[in-house]
Order: C-alpha cells, then structure tokens, then sequence
C-alpha cells in the first residue's frame, strides 16, 4: 500500500459546466447525478480509495455547496483518515484579501500549502468530471520505472475524433517529445485524458514559473504542460486500456449512462473487488407491479414501476405511472410521472412532477433536459426547461 | 421524549423461525429484501424522538450486533445516550434463560445511569412503524402505572396468538389478560410494548427477580394487574409478529401490495437499516418481472414473479423465480427454477435445478447452502 | 428534546478578529486556542448540542481552512446528524459570480436558503468569539413565553463599564423599549451578548428589508435590531446569569484563560452535566519531575514538566524545561521551553522554540505574544513578534 | 504491508492478573493512565501499515469490545479490511478453552477471506512499541516458515516467565524452545509474536485441532520445529508482558522515567486508545505534585507522588498519594493517605482513611468498591 505521504491527489471539481446546462445550475459539474445513484466525483474519489490513494484534495469554488455536503468528511469512500484522508478546499479570505482560483494550475497553486503538509514524493492531479475505473498506484509504479519528472494518462481515440482532443506524440520508450492541442491534421490517436503524475518539486518550480508569467491562463493543458516539455522535462505516456468518458457535455452525459445499461457494461457497477462508493440513502427496496415491464435499466431503491421501464435509468424514489412508456431516459430522484407519459430521450432533473398523458416530442433526436422542480401539469409536452446553447450541446471538448 | 428511553428484549423463542435462526437471533432475521426485523422496532422508536435504546440480547447476537455496529444507521452513535447493546453476563444455556426480567437486572446500572424518567419497553420481533409519542401522552395523561400497546385484530392470522388478549374496562383499563389464547377477529392482540416509569421497571425487576420469577408480561405485569392501574392503548397501521416461518413468509409477501409498501417503510417514518454500497438493480434484455420487490445490488436476467428479492441476487438467463423470498447475494443459476421457496443469504440454486415448496408450506434453503 | 426543525442555529464564525494579533493571523477568531485544549468556537457548539439545538450553520470566509477541518461534519459535538447537524457555511461562486459576506445580517440573509431548508420556526444567531456556557433550550422557552418576535439575551455588566456596550433598555416585563450603542450615560447595566432568537419570518422579512436598504452595513447590532424596534417588533431581553466573556481582545482572551485557574472556577470545566467538546489529541499522560512545581494552573496531556509552573496554562505537547519558570502564562501545542526560562504573562504560539535562558521582560504590564514557529535562540529576550496596534490592546468592545 | 494482516489473540489467563480481570479480559486491563494493554500490539501494528487486524476472544470480552469500538481511534474503521473482533461461537466454560487454535478454528471463514498472503500473530497482554516491518522483511528474505520475535532480556524481572527461551543455531534458526523456563539475562525470551504465511497458519490449524491439539506454541510451532524452517527476530525496546500483578505494578511505575515514557509511547510511532472529553487536568493552589504522571480531566488539590493517574482522579484537599495507580475516576478523600495501591475504576477512598499496601506487594482496591 502506497503510504500516505508518497502521493497526494489533487482532485479538480472546480469546474461550472456551463455545457451540462441546467444539470449544473445548482451544482458544480462534479456534483452532477449520474448512474442511478452515484455524483460524477464518485468515480475518481472511489479510484483513489481503490488505488491506496488515501490523501486527496478537493479543489472547488464553483456552487461547493453540495459537493461539500456530498464528501463531508470522506465517509463513504473510506477517506476518513487520522493521517491524510480527503479534504475541501474552497478559495478563503487571508490577511491580503480573498481570491478565487483562475485556473487549474492556479488552483494547484495557491494550495501549494496543503501539498508541502504531507510532504509527498508524488502529486497526482485528476479531475472529477470523468467515468472511468483506474487503478493509479500502477500508473506511479510506470512513473517511477520510467524516472520520469511528469507522467500523462493517454488512452486510443478513434482517428476520427483525435482532432477534438489533447493529442500526445510520443517516442518509441513512450517519452512524449510533443503535445498537440486538439490538432487538425493528428499524427497520432493518444488523446491526454487530464491526469498527471508529477514529481513534487519539479511541480512547485513550474507553478512558480507559470505565475509569475501574466501572459499565461495559468491552466496546465494550455501552459503548464507545454511550459514543462519546453524545460525538457522527461515527460511520458501511461496508456490507459479500458473504459474512460468525459461528461463534459449533455450528450456524452447522456451516452456514458445508458452505457451502464449494455447486458455486459465495460463498467461494471457490481464488481466487487472495484467498489464504486459514495452516500447511500435509505429507501425501499423498489417495487414493480404486475402490469409493469423493465428491460435493459437500472432502478434504484424506492421507485415504483407501474408501467414500461426500457433503456433506462431511474435513480432513488422515482414513480412511473401505469400505462407510461420510458425510452432511452434518466430520471432523476424523487420524481413523479403519472400515467399514460411517454418519455424518449429525456433527463429529468430531481423532484419533477409530471401529470398525466405528458408525452416528449422531438422530431430531431435532440435531449430533453427538464430542470429539478419542475411541473408539467397533465396531457402537456414535455420540453427542456433551458435553451439549446445553455446546454451546449456542440460536441466541443476541453 | 427526551425523558422516554427505550428497550429492546428478546420476546421470543429462536426455535419458531428455524432454519433462519440457526446462527442468529429473531431480532436479526432478515426482512422486506433489506431490512432485520429489529429494524422495524428501533426506527419507530428513533422517529418517535427515542434518542436512548438498549438492545438486550440473549444468544445468537453477534450477527445482530454486526448489524447494529454503533447505532450509526439510526443516528444513534451518540455521545451522550445513544444506543447500548445489553448482553447476557454470563452464557445461557438452553433452559437457564427463563425471561427478560433476567436480563435487565444483570444490567441495573445501565438503567440506573439513565436519566429518563419514562421507559418504552418492546420486543423485537415487530414489523411495525409506530410512533410512540401518542402511547406515551395517553400514559401520562391517564395516570396509569403501566401502558400496554394492543392491535385490533384485523383477520383470522396467527400474528399475534399466544401474545395475549386484553380485556379492558372502563376508561381502557385493563381487567385480564389471558395469553393462551390466540385473539380473534376484533378482539385486542397484547403486543409485547409497554410504557412505565423507568422507577416501576426497576421494582417490578426486583420483586420478581427476588421471587424468582423473571417473565416481563406473565409475571411483572398480570402478576400484578390488582396492584397497578393497567392500561390499554392501541396501534395502527400494518403490524405482525414474526413467530414462525408461515408467518415470515406471508407477511414478506404482503409487501408486494403498494398500499402496505408504502405504509409500512413510509409511515409515520422511515425505516432505518444498515447502508450497503450496492449499485442500482440491473435488468437486461430478456429480464421479466411481475408484481416483485427488489433491493439494490441484483442483476436480473430472467423472470421475477411475486417474490422479494433482497440485495445482490443474480438471477440467471433463463431462470424463473415465482412466489420466493430470497436472502443476501444468493444466485438462481441459467434455467433454474424456484417456487415457493425462501432462500436463506448465499444460497446456490444451481443451472437446470428446481427447488420448490407449496403455498402454505414453502421450503427454505440454507445459508450458503447449494442444490 | 427540540425537534431539529424547531430552531435552527447560526454561528457566526466569520470574525478576522484583528484585534488578537498574530493569534489570528493563520486562523479565524473563533479558532483560536483556548483553555489548553479547546478551540474558542467549541463554546457554542457545545452550548448547541448540551440545548438540543442540533441543526447548526457555521458562517465562516475568514482563513475557515484550520476551522473547517476543526468542525468536520460534527463528531466531537455530537453534531453528526442524519437531520440536520452542523454545516459549514462558506462564500462561494454561483452563475452571478461570487459575493463575500458584507455584515452579519448579510452572511445570514446570503444563507437563508439554508434556514429554508429546515423549515424552522425559530432562528437562533449566535456568535463564534464569546466563552460561556447557556442553554439555550430555556431562552428559547422564554421566547415562546413571551411570545416575541425577537429576545435577546443581556447580561448585567458592571456600571462603570456600560458605556461600552450595546444596552437594553426595558419595560417591567422585559420588552425592550429602547437600544443604546455605546451609551455615553447609561440607563440600565444590561448589554446585549450578541446572541439571539427570531421568529423566522420576521428575521426573513427584516433582512430583505436591510439588503434593500444601501446606506445599511447590515449588521445585527447596528442595523437590523433598530429596524425591528422601529418597526414596533416584540422585542425582549432575556437575563443570562453565568459566566460570560467576550474574547475580542488580547487582554479579555487572557482573563478568560486565567479565569479557568481559580480553586473553583467560574466556568467549570469539569461539569459532566454541560461537557465542552472539542477534537481530542492523542497524547500520553503528561510527566511532573519530582524537581518540578506546579499550582493553579490547567496542564494538558503530552507535557513534561521539570521546571515550575504557576498560574498558566499548558497545551499538549508543552516541555518545560529545568528551573524554568512560568507565570500568569499560556502555552500552545507543541511548544518547546528550555532551561532556566523565565516566562510572565507571555501567551506563546503553537510550536515554539524557547532556547535556554530566555526571559521576558515587560517593564509595564503588557501580555508578551508570540507567534507559531518562532525561535528564541538561548539567552535571548521573549518578545512579542507583532507590535502593539496589531495586537489591539486598546480596551475596544465590539 | 498491504499483503500483511494482524491477529491477536489471548495468550494468557485470566487469574494472574486479578483482581483487575474480574470484569474484563487481560487485553482490557488499563494501563499508563489511559490505555488498555491492547492497546500496544494494536497501535504497533496499526504504525507497521497493518490494516486489517482480528482480536479473537474468548471471555469475558465485553469491555474490550466498548474499548475498539468499530476501530476508530485506530483507523481501523475502515470498509475493506480493518478491525475485526472475533469472540468464540460457543462459550467456554472454565476448561474448555485450550488454545488459540481453538479459536482460529471457529473463524476459518475470516481467514479464507482476507486477501493478505502474511500474518503478523501476537498475544494480548504485550506493552510495546513495534515496528513489526524489519521482522516482516527478515521473515521474507531469509525463507522462514515462521519467524518468532523475541527480547534479549536485560533485567532478571520474570517479564518473560514462562514464554519460552529460544535457542538458535545459525542464521538464527531456531533449534529448540524451552517453555517451562525463565530466560536468564542476555537469553532469548519468545514474544508470543509470529510472522507466517496466512497458507502455513491454515495448515496448521487443521493439523493440529484434528489432533485435538489446540496450542499456538506448544503444538503449532514447537511440535513442528523438525520440519518447518523457524527463525527468531529480535525485537527492540521497551518491553514487557504483564501476567502478573507486581509486573503491572512494577511496569506502570516504570513510566516515571521520561526516557521510557518517551520511548514507549512516541517510538517509533504513537500509541492510540479511545479517546474521552476530559479537560486538561487542573492544580489548584495546594497542589503538590512530583514524579508523577497523569492523564487529563483530574483535579488535584492535594498531594501526588510516584504515581500513575488515569482520566478523571480526583485528589481532595490534604490526600496524599504516594507510589500509587489511580484507575478512572477514582477519588481520594480529604486526608486521606495511599500508598503502595492499586485503585481500580471508580474506587473511593474516604476522608482521613488510609489506604497502603507494601512495596513488593501492593494492595488492589476493587472496581467501584470504597474504604
């Protein structure tokens, strides 16, 4: 087991999520609802338990509110520690005034001080607005093998798709010699996926460097990372074999649920030896009626399923009335759906009330993303609560 | 309520719910696809404001007492009262245990160091969801010296035969109580709940003890109906008393009618259990089921029928479950078959197999047992 | 017991407390040091829970690092709630951008969505910098009794010393008719202790009126209470009779400290009935040489004593070394004294290195603080390492 | 040390520690003004990096499992792994209990599901500081089937009466075990401390309860001496087993130094117990205090020598305690004198009476018993 002061994670779950619309108007993106049960953060919270990574910071400014209530003091994921543990770090007034952290990099920065505290060889910095199952203590097993100042996670895109991300070219021992930021013509197909394993010190001088630079975003794809190839730091690639998806979008959001609902997932929820934590509630077991029909869903505890349950995903609590069909949907906890509702491709947010005979029309294929709290009254269309490009629904990538 | 606290005993004998209680306590026998039946008792006790609870235990605790763990499911891991798991001071052997008025004066500290002036007294072998407070504002309020909690009886159900019935007179004060009966249709069940000051609890524990009686209902209290101003208080809503395999299988079924579902895990509160980290139930493509109850954690890829599945069940391609209630991570392997069957937790129904009972007989496979 | 959504409780935490110097420099004022072994915060967090006030938000922007991780989710003051329990309560960045607290008034109005929540009846506000033990389970019955809008708890101060305080005047029946900052000739000894209880709709209704309003601060004292007399609220002063003191300033802080040495203090500590709760050490009993001398003072676990020790107080961890002697003094954590050391009145920071010899000298009779980490070389003098305006040692009173 | 788990088990009896093990089990037993002697082992290996430790039982465990808890204050309150308090699945009566392989046998499941390879066995009743790591790395790179840790004992006190002397041949294997001895100064004295393959220890618990062989040393390790390759360790510092009430007396007092209260309880990692809400401990102005340690939350009004003072001591004006323990919350009246003693929990000692024992025999002042 990796001890607590070899590595500190640093967990980014300060990001808005403008492009998940209404999911993330109350939340920060990492706090978003996913799976049935689980909050996007709950997967790499989870791969640091899994992984021996028992001391991880918690960047987040952006709507921390439930996020904070979410880990608390890390309970659930067994990161309740004497020694380390999981930690929130919210920006905070000192003595020189308050200041809100600008980007990833200077969100590492001005928590230098949190690092220095458990004195670690190794920082790894993830994000929390990825699903995946990985194990880390391998990848810093690779970063030492390789000596390496900085290690990058990649994983195989499709050729198609490399233009949209951070793509690296590497030499043959796997030593990155180039990064590329979302190339037009790409010489290679291993797409960054924002996770790096950095050797402390090498960390703290080129946080210094990039501050003091006021031309930089002070972001670590765009400045940082190139910063550090530039220096000729020994920077390599940590292929990634296995299922691995950015939410940063509604449609992607969309896809990495009903990818759960394959009759074998490439994420598998019920392996027991790679637990996926997080609060549990306390509900009933759910209840399916002889009328009802559930096929290729997941249903969490305490729903009641009156009428046609297909290709979904229906979290705590949710009741579908007789009569109703889902297709292809999420339904969000708490929600209520009367009889006679046809739903296709749609995300309800928490708490929706929506009566009787309500259906979804969408000539395209467009989501309908409805925002918590919301009541349609019976037989009316159900309609996204928030306009096109709220939702961002462009296939842009960070 | 913060001067009511609240007891737990044992009221009943392991014997009736064999096999399921062969290595644990009816207060631990799992119920309703992800709850024990402590559960049921603990939680209304807890939602009626009860923030101080001891559980004394006889034999076969240490799975109730994995389950209990701190009190934490309940909120009660607290610093000041909380929960007290209460066990024997010395072991019992089989016919040395003769009631629980023997348990609580091996543990007369414990109540000594209470502040609570009023004690609610249960057994633990309910599914209920009570709220205590207007039991205890009638208490007061009637200046009785003992409260008994009664149930109506509803239908012809043994649930509560042999608990006793309750005659009452004037002002729902107790005359007789006669306990080898099984009380009929309309008639007042005696529920194993009662309501005291913590001061009465503490003589009638010494005057039988001394006498060497030690039976809370026969002798603290019938014993001394002439003494006391016995009274009698109904509950509502959805109740039984599990004392025999019948009735544990019958009343799990029960919770297949939406109306119990929501009464019973929803009304007036929630029923706490011990949290398990369990992802959604999964059906896929060729699941089919009908008129079921399905805890977290189960992947479903054949056909559920009016059957309680508790957490982590697998049910192969091709395998019909029907009329079942089936425990903790137990797995009906492809084209198997169960009927009429309650599968104890980790049960192996293998490929092809059926393993069936009848309706008013239903058959039980053992813990982690294969056929 | 109070149902959790009777009353909800706001501390009010946020204090950058300047007056107390460097003690404050790393850490908000309500997590200061206190009585060899608390924090000043745990006062009223245990104060809640010995009420049965068990839904509390802590209401913090200043340096909330040391306080955040002191509170947790609760444990040590029983706080750890399925409903309700303590939160922390921090400025943060919604879709508007994000607002640091103003006044008092305006960190609860920021925070009403909180209060909403619980759906309380009554608002408790209480402040995280007073030491006193109160139940607030009986002003709130009194509250009730009266049936007023808002009470107040008072307490009576000596005369000579009113003018320094916010005083109540008030009619036979306790109603306060009158409210007078700072008082140049007083009527009445009853000041406000800054702690109390409303109606909820009224504190509602009252704080929109204060945001509404520019010219106001909004601030408790100086805003809201004289708007809601204006406004002819009920208002009553509720009589607390106990030990109560006001940490704002250095000397007061020290008086309080010292308060806790008398044969039968004020303020018990030992009362099993009224425990304050605080996160526990884990340290060895502490070592008293059979050189060593010590009388009227509280000694933590951890400490090794060989020298002498009168009226102080000492940390965990504290070593006292060899004819050293200590008076009138306060010890943090950690801290390392050596050998033939004279300390009077000096208040010594966590972690500190007293070489040999040292000695302080305070010709007049000004309090010595030290900040966390110094080092004193052997032989040298003990002085304060922040001048005198930072330590505030003005008599001000908020 | 995630392929290393713990097991701690009950090497010794009850009797030799009485009257303090006349409620709790010799791991319970308090000592060094706030602990429990579990409490060492547990912290020792808790520091190594073990985290998944069983404490199997077998009487009178009660205290012992309100002391772990859910294995908090060790950071063992953990979701995979951490602690695990085994009791035995029958109750022993007074001759029935021959072994710990007795009790490993009842928990064959335990061991069946950690996934750790090795296992660190140590008994109850140790007060160390150990950083088992060394011993593991030994165990592994000289190809031992078991390795034993022992002491080179220093002193001629009887610490390790009855252990067993290890004589070892080269590359310290272990030739022969002399239990019915007292090692000597300068001779290896076995800890009741084995580092094996989780595999080794399965085969061992089959072959010998088949035999109806139940003793970890005896049967286990010395009746395999010929085919299994043994090697000893030596462990360093402080160190004793306490089965005695004079070595109780003796190693508390111990304390009093600061080199071995620095050693014991800083070196190489910090001891844990559970811990309580007690305030710092306060002098007034008669407090005379010398060589003494004390835990938190005493009041001491008057006079303290040569003494070890748990949590909560109250001293009275003009008491004087002198080359004494004070358990929890013990009381000394106005004047009163003690000396030599050992006060159990909640003892009293009234105003003006005295209280004295004699240097080579204390006296023991029971559990809440007053004179």
């Amino acid at each position: 087991m990796i001890r607590a002061r070899d590595c500190v994670a640093m967990l980014l779950a300060g990001g808005e999520g403008r492009r998940l619309g209404m999911l993330t108007r109350e939340l920060a993106k990492p706090a978003v609802p996913f799976g049935g049960k689980y909050r996007v953060i709950d997967f790499t919270l989870s791969n640091c338990t899994n992984s021996g990574i028992l001391t991880v910071g918690v960047l987040t400014q952006y709507q921390p509110l439930i996020l904070n209530s979410h880990i608390g003091i890390g309970i659930p994921w067994d990161l309740d520690r004497k020694d380390g543990g999981v930690t929130v770090l919210s920006p905070f007034v000192d003595q020189k005034g308050g200041e809100w952290y600008k980007g990833t990099a200077d969100a590492i920065f001005q928590n230098l001080y949190f690092i220095e505290r458990y004195d670690p060889r190794y920082v790894l910095v993830i994000s929390g607005d990825h699903i995946y199952k990985m194990d880390y203590s391998r990848m810093l097993k690779y970063h030492q093998e390789k000596q390496a100042d900085v290690t990058i996670a990649v994983i195989e895109v499709p050729w198609a798709e490399a233009s949209r991300f951070g793509i690296m070219n590497t030499a043959q021992d796997g030593r990155i010699v180039e990064f590329e930021e979302k190339p037009e013509k790409p010489r290679n197909n291993l797409a960054s996926m924002g996770i790096y394993i950095f050797d402390r010190e090498i960390l703290q001088d080129h946080l210094r460097v990039d501050q003091a630079n006021p031309a930089s975003s002070n972001d670590f794809g765009k400045n940082v990372i190139p910063q550090m190839l530039q220096a000729d730091c020994r920077m390599f690639a940590y292929l990634f074999r296995g299922y691995w998806k950015d939410v940063g979008t509604l449609e992607s959001f969309w896809e990495a649920n009903m990818d759960l609902l394959q009759d074998q997932p490439d994420l598998d929820l019920n392996d027991l030896t790679w637990p996926i934590y997080t609060v549990n509630p306390n509900q009933p077991p759910h209840y399916i009626d002889p009328a009802a029909r559930v096929k290729r869903s997941l249903i969490n505890e305490g729903c009641m399923v009156f009428g046609q349950v297909e290709h979904s995903i229906l979290f705590p609590g949710v009741q579908v009335g007789k009569g109703s069909v889902l297709r292809d949907s999420i339904i969000m906890s708490g929600t209520t759906i009367g009889t006679d509702v046809l739903l296709e491709r749609a995300i309800i947010g928490e708490n929706v009330i929506i009566g009787n005979g309500c259906y979804t029309s969408s000539p395209g294929k467009e989501l309908i993303v409805v925002r918590e709290n919301s009541i349609f009254p019976d037989n009316s269309v159900v309609e996204s609560t928030l306009n096109g490009e709220m939702m961002g629904l462009r296939g842009e990538k960070k | 309520m913060k001067d009511v606290m609240g007891v737990i005993y044992v009221n009943d004998d392991d014997e009736a719910l064999q096999p399921l209680t062969k290595d644990r306590c009816v207060a631990s026998v799992p119920f309703g696809g992800r709850y024990r039946l402590i559960d049921f008792i603990l939680s209304s006790m807890v939602n009626t404001g009860i923030f101080n609870v001891s559980v004394f235990t006889v034999r076969k605790y240490r799975s109730l007492m994995d389950h209990l763990e701190t009190g934490k499911s309940w909120d009660l891991n607290r610093k000041q009262d909380g929960l007290f798991i209460l066990p024997p001071q010395t072991h019992y052997h089989s016919s040395e245990f003769q009631g629980a008025l023997q348990s609580f004066n091996q543990h007369l500290d414990y109540f000594h160091r209470c502040r609570q002036e009023y004690v609610v007294i249960s057994g633990s072998n309910l599914v209920c969801n009570l709220d205590f407070a207007p039991a205890v504002s009638f208490h007061r309020e009637s200046d009785a010296d003992i409260t008994i909690l009664y149930k109506e009886v509803e239908h012809p159900e043994p649930d509560f035969a042999g608990c006793g019935k309750i005659i009452t007179g004037e002002g729902e004060r107790v005359q007789e109580i006669i306990t080898a009966s099984n009380p009929a249709r309309g008639e007042k069940a005696a529920l194993c709940i009662y309501v005291m000051r913590k001061a009465l609890l503490l003589d009638l524990i010494q005057q039988c003890t001394e006498a060497g009686k030690f039976h809370l209902l026969g002798d603290g209290i019938i014993g001394n109906l002439q003494n006391l101003k016995v009274c009698a208080f109904p509950a509502e809503g959805f109740l039984s008393m599990i004392h025999s395999i019948g009735l544990f299988y019958r009343r799990n079924m029960d919770l297949l009618q939406p109306s119990i579902w929501g009464e019973l895990f929803f009304q007036p509160g929630l029923i706490y259990t011990k949290v398990k980290d369990e992802p959604p139930t999964r059906y896929t493509e060729n699941a089919v089921v009908q008129n079921s109850i399905l805890a977290n954690g189960c992947i479903i890829e054949g056909r559920v029928e009016n059957s309680v599945l508790f957490r982590g069940v697998r049910v192969h391609k091709g395998a019909h479950v029907k009329d079942s209630i089936v425990l903790q991570r137990s797995v009906i392997g492809e084209n198997a078959r169960v009927e009429y069957a309650i599968l104890d937790k980790e049960a192996y129904v293998s490929a092809h197999k059926t393993f069936r009972g009848e309706e008013r007989k239903p058959v039980v496979l053992e813990k982690r047992k294969t056929v």
